[in-house]
């Protein structure tokens, strides 16, 4: 026994700062996560042009948070005919997914799990390929239609899309020569520019991929609510149903993470290389001063006392983090310099980030749901093609600026523009057989509903 | 660790998959317990790999990993068809093959 | 020799351009849209057009003496030593090309007229069916013509030749549903066929007499190596082998004519040619107007060296030609149909063309050939589009007044007209006079030149005649035009109208070459051609005269432009001042009349002679086919066989299949206890192999130790 | 040590689920125990520094290949218990030839260890710190010294889209 413990002592000591990291992933997460949905509620009330809740909180900025203890608390059902061993593994399958993804992120210079795994990315994409077991099965274990149809909808969808994502990725790795995550920020630093500028096609591609990897609106299929009540969770409720709900999120937070991480430049601020942006490393300083100081100016308007007292300690809170920032600047050693990286990668990464994921929200509230087969169409015919064709294309660019010592900007733009007409080209022809294909995509997908609603 | 550990475990992993092989009627299962068996194979290539200091194991662990996705998509496909045309997915049902 | 530069060193792609299109055309045409056929048709000719001017440019730059590129790809046929007239000799008919003046001028004729005909093809084919189908054959007709003219020895030559005549056949036959076009073609092929006899013994005889087949051996590296007719020729005459008029000489001469008559379309081998003309417009145009036709001319020049030799052969060259002119000029004084016209005055020109050889005068005769090509392609171009304005109408006696209506297509026929007419300052003005001048020469030595000389100048009258005829038939005068069409008379697309105006130019200036005949001196266009036709110096026993005194060719020129007037004054009278007139002149001569009309009755005579005989024999030998070979031989074989199968039917059934039968039942007994193994379920196999493994491992185990423990 | 303990504890995992899949009666409940062995194994791959074949590991098998024999397993209904009777002979004989194929296995390993002098003679593995970086040796082998295997596999593969593709079609005209 004694072995065991000195060796997981050892465990620890060798990596506590990995396990810090973890650690604080898991706690952080999920608050990040309702805080999205807090941010996605507000949007859509903006854009259906209500007002949304108001009560909790100042903007019921805690919303959430009794949101959260209601679920916890709702009595856990599980469904007669459901397979109870299955029902059960479904949503912690998710979940341990969308975690263990979060691992190969690096949300700055030292702040990663994975750190010396040479897989880098490829961890996260990887990882993120156990999502349909846990949705499949989750639907399956529910014993009831419609998760099941949503449920092959979106194991169709997502490894569509997966392949799709990953070929999206691979021009980007090819760009970086590396999947180390900390190389390829140094090497998008170092280059003295985001792939987003070098591969715009490969990010537009893994934009999409994405957002269909993530079941977002338009291409939310799986638990569209108006045929298929809530898709394959429709059975869930209470406790795994915030399971899912959270691996939900954390999947958008690791897709949008990687996405930044290969194309748009991870934790660096814009410019990195430029000198008289170097005041932009202290925008997180002064933007939480800023809050500090905006909540000091709304504590004296707020209706109730508890409020007012709850702006005072969030500005205190502000104030005091910046301190720590501004402090953390001038001294060199290592605590307060990892700390200083760390905070910095962290703020740009999740600014990035943020923006990606308020990019989801975006079209969830702009465009129409698709169809199956169109959804299907676009993957197969469409975007992996052009996938594929774009990462040759970005290939002869290296090649072409490597070998041929051609300017590297003028090798991607041609190259990019090749591959634009050869989108051109995909398109004309998919428009050209649309009817036959969507057929043909109409039929098996009515094979695959017609199984079980017929 | 002496390479025997990974030896033993794979050689176990490998009896399961051929008892699975042999004894279940369920098509599918019978599939798995094939894919057991390759895995079984790989942990023996990445362990000699890993001893060896040489990654051709791994390289080969590759190969077989794509011909056990060949195989379960070719092998699933014939299971559909043969349940399409003979609704069954019993292995001693499917014994059209002999004298 | 200096580097010759990329478009001589690559002359071989001249040829090569047509026939990939033509490949093209054949393997997957069907499939092209118009575009893609006009694109790869006429791109491919104007391409071998651009590689043809550029290498008679590169080849004017040189120096005259060494005016001749020759280039040999792969020794073609080598079937080794052969016993000749100059002994045993390792004969070589090489797969090679040559430049020398005389091709240049063909090669530049033959690709820029053919690259006008195919733009032309564009408009007047554009609604006729097997559109790939007739641009694949005339690119085929063009690769293999620029074959016949650049080959550099006999034998690529008739491999061109024979070329021509199967595109021929097919381009004349291409409304094949027709039943006329279908036997047209046919005839043109066999007609054909019986000349390339004469020529093919007439090639071996070449062959068998000089041990080569190629033209000449300058232009190569070693022209020491490469032996040459020319050369050859030279060493027999200078080693007094052979004498000037030996009778080798002749009979060469003579059926390398035949075949050249044929081709050529002259007495008696002229029939097929006016048949011809079911092909469509360009088809007469480039290859019964321009280029095919004048093969045998060019290759009668090729060959003049033996020709100077033979004066027998001359003659009857010059007497054929004389012939041909006159009688098929005759003829198209009375046809109506605008292509027949035109056709028949396509015969009486070649018959000029080879009187001129025939008179020794073979620049005269090539120049000619030049000018002809221009102004008989501008007229048969002009004819079809006045047939595509009128929709297919024919006979000039339903047009008329034409010029109104389709201008654009009237002024390049008129200079058309005057051009060949000979009237002064155009084209056919010089190169008739060119020949008419040599006859005039050879007749100050020997009287009987006088006819030949009387013949065709008179023969230019009568051109004058017809051609006035034509043009004031079709485009002057009062409209005769059947209401029916009269209506949507219109004019043909650009693609059809600017080909014509391109042609016209030329059939005007291209006559200026020989211009400085004005002022005495000699025609440039000679000077060029010389080389090429200088021949062997040999002692003629005749006296040299030099050429005749500008008067005497002022008064000669006077002479047929004098006659030029009487037959356009002629036409005038009877076809535009008082268009009665000529029908009351057919009418007062009837047996003239109608003896024109049905050409001499040569058709039929040939019927009677030729045709109608064999037809019979192939009756008999039909009868006897089916009668004796079929009725008693077949027939009887395959009684005796049914007969005798009977039997061997018993004995398969009841001996060797029983026999067979039983050795298939006793290893079915055998293996009994075998299939007891084959359940058939796979898993039972799984278990099997599995004992295997046991039994292998068990007996293997130790020897796996050894294996483990010696690993490293 | 530490190496050890993880390999134990996915080694325990493996055998235990794969034990458990063989058993199920639920074609569905055999998946997930074969999946858990894959990922255990997968956890292995990871032990020995195979980092690459891990990961592939997961995309390919788990990601891939189960999602796969799930998809078709809830498709064509296979979820339902089948009976699992008849044939007791044969399985007894196969139970016992594989016990027989294992004994000999174990017996040929052991004594190979119980060699007088030392166990199996094998190089120690380089530690772990001084390996290259795994993927970027495979990919050096797998397009280097391996490009003609790697591209069959590839063209096995298509063959076998293809074949699937075919046999799995719903015929029109059926």
């Amino acid at each position: 026994m004694s072995p065991m413990l000195h060796s997981i002592l050892a465990f620890v000591q060798a990596w506590w700062v990995e396990l810090l990291c973890a650690l604080l992933i898991v706690l952080v997460v999920p608050l990040i996560a309702v805080y999205i949905a807090l941010v996605e509620r507000k949007f859509m009330a903006d854009v259906q042009a209500r007002p949304d809740s108001t009560r909790v909180g100042p903007h019921s900025l805690l919303q959430q948070i009794p949101d959260a203890l209601k679920l916890l608390f709702k009595e856990d059902l599980i469904p007669a005919n459901a397979d109870q061993f299955i029902f059960w593994f479904a949503p912690v399958l998710s979940m341990t997914a969308a975690l263990t993804s979060m691992g190969a992120v690096a949300f700055g210079p030292w702040f990663q799990v994975a750190r010396d795994i040479n897989l880098g990315l490829l961890f996260a994409v990887g990882v993120s390929a156990l999502r349909p077991l846990g949705i499949i099965l989750g639907g399956w274990a529910s014993n009831n239609h419609y998760p099941i149809i949503g449920a092959l909808r979106s194991t169709a969808q997502l490894i569509s899309y997966e392949t799709t994502a990953g070929f999206a990725l691979v021009s980007g790795f090819l760009l970086a020569g590396t999947l180390n995550v900390r190389a390829i920020v140094e090497i998008q630093r170092t280059d003295q520019a985001w792939f987003v500028f070098l591969a715009p096609v490969g990010f537009f591609i893994y934009l999409i991929a994405s957002i269909v990897e993530t079941n977002r609106e338009p291409f939310d299929l799986p638990e569209t609510k108006s045929e298929l009540v809530a898709g394959s969770i429709a059975e869930y409720g209470g406790f795994r149903w915030l399971l899912y709900f959270l691996a939900e999120y954390a999947n958008r937070i690791v897709v949008a993470s990687v996405g930044t991480t290969l194309f748009l430049g991870g934790w660096l601020r814009p410019f990195p290389n430029v000198r008289w942006l170097i005041w932009l490393d202290a925008a997180p300083t002064l933007l939480l001063a800023a809050v500090g100081a905006y909540c000091v100016f709304r504590a004296g308007k707020q209706p109730a006392r508890e409020q007012s007292l709850f702006m005072w300690a969030v500005a205190l809170a502000c104030f005091v983090v910046a301190a720590i920032f501004a402090l953390a600047a001038p001294f060199g050693h290592l605590p307060f310099e990892l700390m200083h990286n760390g905070l910095y990668g962290a703020f740009w990464l999740l600014l990035k980030v943020s923006a990606y994921i308020y990019i989801f929200t975006w079209l969830r509230f702009t465009l129409p749901r698709f169809r199956f087969d169109q959804l299907m169409r676009l993957g197969w015919h469409i975007l992996i093609p052009l996938a594929l064709i774009n990462v040759v294309d970005v290939g002869i660019a290296l090649a072409l600026s490597s070998e041929f010592g051609l300017n590297r900007w003028l090798s991607m733009v041609i190259t990019t523009v090749a591959t634009l007409g050869a989108a051109m080209l995909l398109l004309h022809w998919n428009d050209k057989y649309a009817d036959a294909a969507s057929a043909g995509l109409l039929a098996d997908s009515s094979v695959v509903e017609g199984t079980h609603a017929g | 660790m002496p390479i025997g550990h990974y030896l033993f475990l794979s050689l176990a992993l490998f009896l399961i998959g051929a008892i699975g092989v042999i004894t279940r009627r369920n098509v599918l299962i019978v599939l798995m317990s094939i894919e057991l068996i390759l895995n079984a194979v790989n942990i023996n290539l990445v362990a000699f790999s890993r001893y060896f200091g040489d990654v051709a194991g791994q390289v080969f662990a590759l190969f077989i990993i794509a011909a056990a996705a060949a195989e379960a998509a070719v092998g699933l496909g014939i299971i559909i068809a043969f349940l399409r045309n003979r609704e069954t997915v019993l292995a001693d049902e499917m014994d059209l093959l002999k004298w | 020799m200096t580097f010759p530069g990329y478009f001589l060193s690559h002359l071989w792609l001249i040829p090569l351009f047509p026939l990939i299109s033509a490949a093209a055309m054949f393997f997957f045409g069907r499939r092209l849209s118009k575009e893609a056929v006009n694109l790869f048709c006429v791109g491919s000719v104007f391409l071998s057009f651009l590689h043809a001017l550029g290498a008679v440019l590169k080849l004017f730059a040189l120096p005259a003496s060494q005016r001749v590129y020759q280039q040999i790809l792969f020794p073609w046929v080598t079937p080794g030593a052969m016993p000749t007239a100059t002994g045993m000799v390792n004969f070589v008919a090489d797969c090679g090309y040559l430049l020398d003046p005389l091709s240049c001028v063909m090669v530049i004729v033959v690709t820029f007229v053919g690259f006008l005909i195919h733009v032309y093809s564009i408009g007047y084919m554009a609604h006729e069916g097997g559109y790939y189908r007739f641009f694949g054959y005339l690119n085929l007709f063009m690769f293999s013509m620029l074959t016949l003219v650049l080959a550099n020895n006999l034998l690529l030559l008739f491999v061109g030749w024979e070329g021509v005549g199967l595109c021929s056949y097919l381009l004349i036959g291409f409304y094949f549903l027709k039943k006329s076009a279908a036997d047209a073609g046919k005839k043109a092929f066999i007609v054909n066929r019986i000349g390339d006899a004469g020529f093919l013994l007439g090639l071996l005889l070449v062959a068998a007499t000089f041990g080569t087949v190629r033209f000449t051996s300058q232009g190569l590296p070693d022209p020491a190596a490469f032996s040459g007719i020319l050369q050859t020729l030279a060493n027999m005459v200078a080693q007094h082998q052979v004498a000037y008029g030996a009778s080798v000489f002749t009979a060469i001469a003579l059926l390398l004519f035949v075949g050249a008559a044929g081709n050529s379309a002259q007495i008696p081998f002229y029939v097929w040619l006016p048949d011809a003309m079911e092909g469509p417009i360009p088809v007469s145009a480039l290859i019964h107007g321009a280029t095919m036709v004048v093969a045998g001319v060019y290759m009668v020049a090729r060959m003049s060296a033996i020709y100077q030799l033979a004066p027998v052969a001359m003659d009857v060259v010059a007497v054929v030609g004389a012939a041909t002119a006159l009688f098929a000029a005759t003829l198209a004084v009375v046809q109506t149909d605008i292509k027949k016209v035109l056709a028949y005055s396509t015969i009486s020109q070649l018959g000029y063309m080879f009187l001129a050889l025939g008179v020794g005068a073979f620049a005269a005769g090539v120049f000619h050939l030049m000018t002809h090509a221009f102004f008989k392609a501008l007229l048969f171009l002009g004819a079809g589009s006045v047939i595509h304005s009128l929709s297919g109408e024919q006979d000039i006696r339903k047009m008329g007044g034409l010029r109104y209506t389709i201008p654009a297509t009237s002024v390049p026929f008129l200079f058309a007209t005057l051009a060949i007419a000979g009237v002064p300052g155009l084209s056919g003005f010089f190169s008739k006079n060119e020949i008419l001048g040599h006859i005039f020469n050879r007749h100050q030595m020997m009287d009987r030149y006088l006819v030949l000389w009387v013949v065709g100048i008179f023969t230019a009258g009568l051109t004058a005649f017809y051609m006035f005829r034509l043009l004031f038939e079709t485009f002057y005068g009062m409209s005769r035009v059947s209401i029916a069409l009269e209506g949507h008379i219109h004019e043909s697309p650009k693609t059809m109208t600017v080909p014509l105006m391109i042609l016209a130019f030329f059939s005007i200036v291209s006559g200026w070459l020989a211009l400085p005949i004005l002022w005495g001196e000699e025609s440039p266009f000679e000077r060029f051609l010389e080389p090429s036709l200088r021949g062997v110096e040999v002692d003629t026993g005749e006296i040299a005269f030099g050429r005749h005194t500008l008067l005497a060719e002022y008064s000669l020129m006077a002479a047929s432009v004098a006659l030029v007037a009487v037959g356009w004054w002629l036409a005038y009278k009877l076809y535009l001042d008082s268009p009665k007139l000529h029908t009351k002149l057919a009418e007062s001569w009837p047996r003239l009349h109608n003896l024109l009309i049905h050409k001499y009755y040569v058709d039929e005579i040939y019927d009677a002679l030729f045709v109608n005989r064999i037809k019979d024999l192939s009756t008999a030998l039909g009868f006897f086919d089916s009668k004796v070979v079929d009725g008693l031989g077949v027939d009887g074989a395959g009684w005796l066989v049914r007969r005798f199968s009977r039997i061997s039917i018993w004995w398969d059934k009841w001996v060797i299949d029983a026999v067979v039968n039983l050795l298939g039942r006793f290893p079915k007994f055998l293996s009994m206890p075998m299939r007891m193994f084959q359940t058939g379920v796979f898993s039972t196999y799984a278990v099997f192999i599995l004992i295997g493994l046991a039994v292998l491992l068990g007996y293997y185990g130790h020897h796996v130790q050894i294996f483990v423990r010696t690993l490293h | 040590m530490l190496d050890s303990v993880i390999f134990y504890f996915f080694a325990g995992i493996a055998i235990v689920s794969a034990v458990l899949m063989i058993t199920r009666r639920n074609a569905i409940h055999s998946a997930i125990f074969l999946i858990t062995t894959l990922l255990a194994t997968a956890g292995i791959f990871l032990q020995l520094r195979a980092e690459f074949l891990f990961i592939s590991q997961i995309i390919l098998f788990v990601g891939g290949i189960m999602v796969l024999f799930i998809f078709v397993i809830i498709l064509v209904r296979l979820d339902v218990p089948l009976p699992q009777v008849r044939w007791r002979t044969q399985k007894w004989i196969a139970l016992l030839v594989t016990l027989a194929v294992g004994m000999e296995a174990g017996v040929v390993l052991w004594f190979a260890r119980k060699i007088p002098g030392q166990g199996l003679i094998f190089p120690n593995p380089a530690p772990a710190d001084k390996l290259h970086p795994n993927t970027e040796e495979l990919a050096r082998s797998l397009f280097g010294s391996y490009l003609l295997p790697f591209e069959i596999a590839s063209v096995l593969l298509l063959v076998a889209m293809v074949g699937a593709v075919v046999m799995a079609k719903k015929r029109i005209d059926a």
